[in-house]
């Protein structure tokens, strides 16, 4: 008997799934999404690139002429590298749909606009 | 090729500034190593691990020493926008005196208790969430401690004068890495401003929870070890028995069975740090608002403010009825020995840089920097005449003026120096605050501009270049320069001051390392 | 009864119970039990071996991902011994927020296995309700750290954020509902015949055996053995928050469902203490990157149970040698134990009341799908591989 | 008098000079290194004064020998690390599955990690390692570097 008032009771209410390609929750304030590099901010000094610990970031230079490529497929969104860097040029985004079906595209590059 | 090892800043930062031993442990460093590789304990800078170990390439610790060159002239840009500048003040908006209308605050304090009742009063309103100040260490009363307070009370066992070296500048960066604050209220001595605005000019992340800097005037701060031992050998003084240290004119120790030790100042300066002794700043030039000691007023501060935000959360206190001010033009000797400590201070500095120069001792890389320019900045120099940035309306004084009434002149405007003209506008010579000094106030009354003044000054045409009037300053030691016509030598046009030449060399305020 | 001939029955590594490869080779006589040998390993990954090549700050990430679901236990087990080697302590803010989210982890892990056992016999509904509740403590979760899985909240010298007064309310709505609902599952899981019959007398483990073959958590408490890391061993807050030991005698694996619901209970309770009685001041302290020489133990009772790692450091930023034994491992003689003499049919449930998690005790099994071929790889080694067909540095 | 301290003197009167060196860095944790012929005697007597769980065995790999690390605790509370040396050209050890029978896949574990004989262990077939993996290959001993351990594995498979 139990069981049909439980029934009954949950056939009145909204479905508690979200449909989710259709429906979007938007993440809460401080989510932890993908990091992205200001480039005007950077100074090249490579310590995200030392301090991720799946080697997800790589630099390609030094200094002013520094170049990032960050590995989405091997992020694990910790936001280690957005805390270690002095100068506040990562900042970790909002966005965490990052499947795809060739890893060469999961590559984001940042290079400094002269 | 070069390893990572050698790129890092480290190693000149400790051939230049810890070698030497002209490390003043502000600490700035220890806030701002992203990897926390140095760190200060036991009153030393240790260097834990090896940075290269993390990163390929970084300076930030070498930038923003105080007593480095990098960053020197962006620091300017903070306080650069501010309309009056004056030789041994700086940049300022106004200057006045203020004291705390609560006399508990004025008599824990050794003045007007000025900085206290702000902050208490910035912490009550929100402005701020905390302040780092310096407190008394409780067993040895003279060592002092940075202390980060986050309600208005902890800031009642903070002392507004600091003599002796106190990291506060690490405090800062605990604050934002351990506490996470983001609303901070700074007090520092002027090298401690200095090391927190050349972290705001390199952009340091923990620098967007800076509020306010509120800087302290400060002679020189000593060797606690040094100092210690000193008093002990010589005047039988132990640590503990201090109660209280003011400075003015003498170096008084109090103790705490009320007796009052003075101890002359050159005697007391072989104490001090050595990097104190090559200090030109005395009022925190660079901070939003000064706050020094306003001899020979008992219970009240000289107040110096120098930016919007300062003026804003002082204009706050006074508004809220916290803090009570009056117009400094009243008190004209107070104003005559601010500046004169303030020029005491440069010039020992410059004697001092000249005498290790000579012996051939280290000098930090901040000395020479002030006294030598960069190619481009000399470029800039040699291209600029003395006709496009000297000051055209000229405050001058007749012969006739007093001592006294030239003070009150000086204690209104400002300036240090002033041409004396004749009533037909023919310049006689020159008169300035040195000469003032000379004279002991009580006299000042009787005694006429005329009977002190330079009749022999230094001037310079309207077509010499800037580089060359510098060099014309740096000959005759002398910080202005009176620009007379070309072909009448009576004729006075202008005058530059070195603050001037200065002004002309500020650079964009947010520059990249 | 006893049929005379013992059959060998493998099971695993892939099986029916858990989501997680694991072997173990049943002797069977009829339909009962009476030997089992377990055969772990298939997910081993080498993380202690990874762990001596990287530094310390990376090693935090590395720990978080020992288990996904027991991450903060990992990461506090990992911090505390840390600082147990430099000798600092995590300042007291920090301590009680450590506590709040190993709470809410425990919550979160108890409600996943209460949904996987009433999976296990064949109790559906029940499942879809706990994992829907679930959701509630894992938003709070995502709330306070920003991920939903690996919150790395804990670093070392303290952590890494604030519980702001702001969502503090929301905690205690999501934690007011849990309990209703928790109460609610304690009452249906009593009266509920389907529940009872499939458990009750099901996988005992008597008090002695359990404290003879080294049980660990939920399980050894569910003996009716009162062992409790938190309260034994106190760690971060532990010993200023107030808080019963959860057991129960029926030492089956209904018992072992009625502890993990009082544990989720009693969590509940110690969030809301928690909370409000945080002290203010600092969240962390700055640590220095390399440690110096010693070595050092850390417990931490972890929502399958004691969780212990060793570290022995040499002076430089990376250790010397780590160490990791996860609850599940200490468990499995013990589940052994209880196999013997039970149905078949019974295996999944009993395999999933110790809640096993295989992740926290292996290492990566790899086939190359190309040339077929079976590779054991470990971490290290299957980074490299990506390394050579990226051709770029890992740090 | 601290608990601790009455374990370490118990120990002390009991083990006398088999003890090398004993110390308790913190509460409730003690680290105790001892002979190696001691083992099954400080066990049994652990056991005996209330030391009945083990939580796991940690080897290390010091250079020419190998360090096992008995962490054992006191109803819970206090951890006590028992610490021993063993040759790496003679390692034997004592099994002790017969005094705590939960140490029995701790001793496996560390038997493949690092090859320590077990001697008088019931089964020290493969536990966590997979089958065919080379034998005398102890992933966790120092020398076994990566690049070793991929050359010695793959070769082998690649001959096959």
């Amino acid at each position: 008997m139990a069981i049909i008032a439980e029934a009954i009771k949950w056939l009145l209410k909204h479905p508690v799934t979200i449909k989710y390609p259709f429906e979007r929750e938007a993440p809460p304030k401080g989510f932890r999404g993908r990091p992205v590099w200001d480039m005007h901010r950077c100074i090249g000094c490579g310590l995200c690139s030392r301090i991720c610990p799946s080697g997800a970031i790589e630099i390609i230079g030094r200094g002013q002429e520094a170049k990032i490529k960050h590995y989405v497929d091997r992020c694990l969104f910790c936001g280690q590298c957005s805390e270690s860097c002095p100068r506040n040029a990562i900042k970790l985004m909002n966005d965490f749909e990052h499947a795809r079906y060739n890893r060469d595209v999961m590559i984001y590059e940042y290079k400094r606009e002269t | 090729m070069k390893t990572s090892k050698d790129l890092i800043a480290y190693n000149d930062l400790k051939r230049r500034i810890i070698d030497p031993g002209f490390c003043n442990l502000c600490g700035a460093c220890e806030s701002a190593c992203p990897i926390h590789a140095l760190k200060i304990e036991n009153r030393r800078l240790n260097y834990t691990h090896n940075c290269a170990d993390f990163m390929d390439f970084c300076s930030i610790c070498y930038d923003i020493c105080p007593f480095t060159e990098a960053l020197l002239f962006e620091t300017l840009g903070f306080v650069a926008n501010a309309p009056n500048r004056a030789e041994g003040i700086g940049y300022y908006r106004r200057m006045l005196l203020a004291q705390a209308v609560d006399k508990k605050l004025r008599d824990l304090s050794h003045s007007g208790g000025v900085v206290t009742a702000l902050l208490m009063h910035a912490i009550k309103t929100g402005f701020i969430d905390s302040a780092i100040t310096s407190e008394r260490e409780k067993e040895t009363s003279i060592e002092i401690r940075p202390l980060l307070s986050l309600v208005p009370d902890d800031l009642l066992s903070t002392v507004d004068y600091e003599y002796f070296p106190s990291s506060v500048a690490m405090a800062f960066g605990k604050a934002v890495h351990e506490y996470g604050k983001t609303k901070i209220a700074f007090v520092g001595t002027p090298c401690h401003v200095r090391a927190i605005r050349k972290l705001e000019a390199w952009e340091h992340k923990i620098m967007n929870s800076l509020r306010i800097v509120i800087g302290l005037t400060c002679l020189w701060s000593f060797s606690l070890p040094e100092l210690t031992r000193f008093l002990k050998e010589r005047y039988g003084i132990e640590a503990g028995d201090i109660l209280r240290i003011d400075m003015d004119g003498k170096y008084k120790v109090s103790l705490k069975n009320g007796k009052v030790a003075a101890i002359s100042i050159p005697e007391i300066k072989a104490h001090t740090l050595s990097i104190c002794r090559m200090c030109e700043d005395f009022t925190s030039e660079l901070a939003d608002i000064s706050v020094g000691g306003a001899h020979p007023l008992k219970d009240w501060s000289t107040v110096i403010i120098r930016t919007e935000i300062g003026e804003e959360i002082f204009e706050e206190a006074v508004k809220a009825d916290v803090i009570r001010t009056r117009k400094i033009e009243e008190e004209p000797n107070v104003y005559a020995h601010f500046v004169r400590m303030s020029f005491l201070k440069r010039k020992y500095a410059t004697e001092e840089v000249e005498r290790r120069k000579k012996h051939g001792e280290p000098v930090p890389p901040i000395s020479i920097r002030l006294r030598e320019f960069l190619p481009r900045e000399i470029n800039l120099l040699s291209s600029l005449k003395a006709e496009h940035i000297m000051t055209k309306n000229v405050i001058t004084v007749t012969p006739e003026t007093t001592l006294e009434g030239l003070l009150a002149i000086m204690t209104r405007y400002h300036h240090t120096g002033y041409p004396i003209v004749d009533d037909e506008g023919k310049l006689l010579g020159i008169v300035t605050f040195d000469d003032i000094s000379k004279v002991l106030p009580s006299k000042r009354g009787g005694v006429l501009v005329r009977e002190v003044a330079h009749s022999k000054i230094v001037t310079a045409h309207p077509d010499s270049s800037l580089m060359e009037i510098y060099e014309k300053m740096i000959q005759h030691k002398i910080g202005k320069i009176i620009i007379v016509d070309r072909k009448d030598h009576r004729k006075l046009l202008g005058i530059i001051t070195k603050t001037d030449i200065m002004h002309v060399l500020k650079w964009p305020m947010k520059k990249l390392v | 009864m006893s049929y005379g001939s013992i059959v060998k029955v493998p099971f695993g590594p892939q099986h029916p119970a858990l989501k997680e490869p694991e072997h173990f080779l049943f002797e069977i006589d009829g339909e009962i039990i009476v030997n089992v040998k377990p055969r772990i390993g298939y997910n081993h990954r080498g993380i202690e071996k990874a762990f001596e090549r990287r530094t310390y700050i990376q090693n935090i990430y590395l720990a978080e991902r020992i288990c996904g679901i027991c991450s903060d236990a990992h990461t506090t087990c990992y911090t505390q011994a840390i600082e147990d080697l430099l000798g600092l302590d995590a300042p007291p803010r920090a301590r009680y927020i450590r506590v709040i989210v190993a709470e809410l982890e425990r919550i979160h892990s108890h409600s996943l296995w209460l949904g996987i056992a009433v999976h296990e016999i064949g109790f559906d509904t029940f499942f879809m309700y706990l994992w829907r509740d679930r959701e509630a403590v894992m938003d709070i979760l995502e709330l306070i750290s920003g991920n939903r899985v690996h919150y790395a909240m804990n670093t070392i010298g303290g952590v890494r954020r604030d519980i702001t007064p702001e969502i503090i309310p929301k905690i205690i709505r999501s934690l007011d509902f849990l309990e209703k609902r928790t109460k609610y599952y304690m009452k249906a899981l009593r009266s509920e015949r389907t529940v009872l019959k499939r458990t009750v007398d099901v996988g005992v483990l008597k008090p002695k055996d359990a404290v003879e073959l080294c049980a660990v958590g939920p399980t050894l408490r569910a003996s009716g053995v009162k062992n409790d890391v938190r309260g034994d061993d106190p760690y971060a807050a532990y010993d200023e928050i107030p808080f019963n030991i959860v057991t129960d005698d029926g030492c089956d694996v209904f018992s072992r469902m009625l502890v993990r619901c009082g544990e989720i209970l009693e969590s509940i309770n110690m969030i809301r203490y928690a909370l409000d009685h945080m002290p203010s001041g600092m969240l962390r302290v700055r640590m220095p990157m390399a440690v110096k020489p010693g070595e050092a133990v850390s417990r931490v009772e972890a929502p399958r149970g004691e969780l212990i790692h060793y570290v022995k450091s040499n002076g430089s930023t990376r250790p010397e040698r780590y160490k990791v034994r996860s609850p599940t491992l200490a468990n499995i003689p013990a589940l052994c134990r209880m196999f013997i003499g039970q149905h078949v049919a019974d295996i999944p449930i009993i395999l999933a009341g110790i809640d096993p998690c295989f992740a926290c005790m292996d290492r990566l099994v790899f086939i190359d799908v190309k040339t077929n071929k079976r590779k054991s790889l470990d971490f290290e080694s299957f980074s490299e591989m990506v390394r050579k067909q990226r051709n770029f540095r890992l740090a | 008098m601290r608990r601790e301290d009455r374990i370490v003197t118990k120990l002390r009167e009991k083990l006398k000079e088999k003890i090398i060196t004993i110390n308790v860095p913190r509460e409730r944790r003690i680290f105790i290194h001892i002979k190696p012929d001691a083992l099954r005697e400080s066990i049994k007597f652990l056991r005996d004064i209330g030391f009945r769980h083990i939580s796991t065995i940690t080897g290390v790999d010091t250079g020419d020998s190998i360090e096992l690390i008995y962490h054992l605790a006191l109803d819970g509370s206090i951890e006590l690390s028992l610490k021993l040396k063993v040759q790496k050209d003679d390692h034997k050890v004592p099994t002790i599955t017969d005094i705590i029978p939960g140490v029995v896949l701790y001793e496996r574990e560390v038997h493949e990690m690092f090859g320590v004989n077990f001697e008088g262990h019931p089964d020290l077939s493969p536990l966590i390692l997979p089958e065919g993996w080379p034998r005398n290959i102890y992933p966790l001993r120092k020398k076994y570097t990566l690049e070793h351990l991929r050359n010695s594995i793959f070769k082998e498979e690649d001959e096959k």
